[in-house]
């Protein structure tokens, strides 16, 4: 589908490439317009035309384009099977055994279609030629349009505003506290720091020992402990390190696990 | 104004309420481009208007001048007077030609609504390019009324108030030479002789035809 | 008409021509897309056919109806009359609710004012989306101030009356500052000791603040 006006009110268009093959015929709107128009050359009322005439004229017309060797449209080709049906029909008296649609019966109903489509192209011509909107009756050329002036009400309460108000700020508390939330070391943190610290160190040594620096600061003293404990546990599991407690609340002792064919010193 | 409009409505109209109805009637109609049917209308007026006779007795006020007030459907316009096209005339709209086929098919919709496509193709006797319907439905004149209760359920066409409103028909039974297209019984679709002939039908549903798809309605609407 | 017109144009425009003349006029001037001159519309109407006599005739008839012709400068244009011009005005109302960040970041400009987005976004610890603040814009409660006289010279934001009158405020520091916040409920009581609620301010610009740029002006009203 085109928006461009320039294709919806088409001038006539140039032969579409499909449309080429098709030359003889391609003046014509179908079958239909076709036959329409040959009917005219008899010059007599579509009532009162010759159908096997026309049938007879179209055949031909048909036969002249094919004798060309110029394709047809299927269209046309069976128009073209359905007349000469038609023309077998009309010069072959009906036997009363018969049950097809008489001759007549189908020339009528050629006639009738014939008749029914010049009816609408007449019709449509005369739809055009009214006095048209916009062209020849005009409506009011500065309409002065209802304006709806939209306006919202917004809502909300005094409640509302310093809700969210103190929700927001709330939601900022922890930021401005961002010191305490850093003394908690995580398992990672404190996985890394066990590993440096005991390095190769092939000695026992207790785990307060190695966090000693870090045990004098009150706020990271517990998290040092639980982190790193909880880590050593992992270390010792995976079997980097070796761990020894002599008695309960003793102090933890952890050194590098001697590796295959190292002899502990 | 309630109090007066219980006197009955068939004074007021013609008194000093009428007069100002009409003339607030005479502003409305007059400010908008568009047709306006009495229910748009009803709101601007006073309580119990009767909209329907205040628009004949402005339309008859405005009869011989101008600008007339014409009916388009159930809706209502002002428009130029028609014997005055020769001087408005604009003739750079001429341009927008609508191809024969596309005129040849808002036809036949015209005259046979509610028609499907493969009943314009039909009378045609050729099948249409699905491009002529488009450009159609993009005029505005021509929209999708339904679906026919056939196999397939096609959808049926008709047309538009817009298409009224173009060319200048009060209904659809304004058509030119419907009369004589009836009686020749060209309007049927079945041989002749045909014992009904149907007449176009642009009003509500009918019995053969089911609403459209809620699918369908993004395309139904016409381009205004 | 030349013969006619000869017979000078005072009669002619009371007689049949001058009827035929305003019939005319009234179909051009109706379907003008603008106003028109005398000299505009002089070729439409016969030879010697005196425009502005016509042209007062018409005002004339349309004189105390729905709609009038008037002059504007020395052109003429048709126009709803003015004691009806409420009927083309609609107003339509929407109630709507303020999302929760338009919510917060409108308390936040009013509590922090004069504040840029880059202040109310480190409060809401959120980037604002631009379309919180036209939103707010929208509302008529809050403005742009001035400039900060920082790098970037970014925009400072505060209330207005609009909001002092939508919230029952008599001026801004009637806003309830911690304790009051605190004791309704609405803050938390262990808040650190460092938590502070400003001191709203929505006088004049501060040192601080630079006047907004002109070209600031056109965003800067407040959609009513």
């Amino acid at each position: 589908m085109s928006d461009t006006p320039a294709d919806w009110f088409a001038t006539p268009d140039a032969p579409r490439e499909d449309e080429v093959l098709y030359v003889d015929v391609a003046g014509y709107e179908g079958p239909l317009d076709l036959l329409l128009d040959l009917a005219r050359r008899q010059k007599v009322d579509l009532g009162k035309i010759s159908v096997l005439a026309l049938a007879e004229q179209y055949l031909g017309f048909i036969q002249t384009i094919r004798d060309r060797r110029i394709e047809v449209a299927a269209d046309y080709l069976v128009m073209a099977a359905w007349l000469a049906y038609l023309k077998s029909r009309l010069m072959v008296p009906q036997a009363p055994s018969d049950d097809e649609p008489s001759g007549e019966m189908m020339a009528a109903l050629l006639q009738f279609r014939l008749k029914r489509l010049e009816a609408m192209r007449k019709a449509a011509m005369q739809l055009v030629n009214r006095p048209r909107l916009a062209r020849d009756v005009f409506a009011r050329g500065q309409p002065e349009p209802v304006m709806i002036e939209r306006r919202n009400l917004w809502e909300a309460s005094l409640y509302d505003l310093l809700k969210a108000y103190a929700n927001g700020r709330e939601r900022g508390v922890p930021q401005d506290y961002h010191l305490f939330e850093r003394t908690v070391w995580s398992l990672q943190e404190a996985r890394e720091i066990l590993t440096r610290l005991i390095g190769e160190n092939m000695d026992w040594v207790p785990l307060d020992a190695y966090l000693d620096q870090f045990l004098s600061d009150p706020a990271q003293r517990k998290t040092a402990t639980a982190s790193s404990f909880a880590s050593s546990l992992e270390l010792a599991r995976q079997g980097q390190i070796e761990l020894r407690q002599t008695l309960t609340f003793g102090p933890l002792f952890m050194r590098r696990r001697q590796q295959d064919g190292k002899k502990p010193s | 104004m309630t109090d007066t409009s219980a006197t009955g409505s068939e004074i007021d109209e013609h008194g000093e309420v009428g007069e100002r109805n009409l003339r607030i009637l005479e502003a409305i109609m007059f400010a908008s481009a568009e047709p306006l049917s009495p229910a748009e209308i009803a709101p601007y007026l006073g309580e119990g208007a009767d909209v329907p006779l205040l628009l004949e007795r402005l339309a008859a006020r405005y009869a011989g001048r101008g600008v007339n007030l014409v009916r388009r459907g159930d809706k209502w316009a002002f428009r130029t007077a028609d014997d005055l096209s020769f001087l408005l005339r604009r003739e750079q709209t001429e341009s927008r030609q609508l191809s024969r086929a596309a005129l040849e098919t808002l036809a036949i919709i015209a005259y046979h609504q509610p028609a499907t496509r493969a009943e314009v193709e039909e009378v045609r006797g050729v099948a249409s390019g699905g491009g002529t319907f488009d450009v159609l439905m993009q005029t505005g004149w021509i929209r999708m009324r339904g679906r026919r209760r056939t196999p397939g359920r096609p959808v049926t066409y008709g047309t538009t108030e817009a298409f009224l409103d173009h060319f200048g028909l009060e209904g659809i039974t304004d058509l030119p030479g419907l009369e004589e297209l009836k009686g020749s019984g060209l309007l049927s679709s079945r041989l002749p002789p045909a014992f009904q002939v149907p007449l176009p039908f642009d009003g509500p549903l009918r019995d053969d035809e089911d609403p459209l798809d809620p699918d369908d309605q993004g395309e139904s609407d016409p381009v205004e």
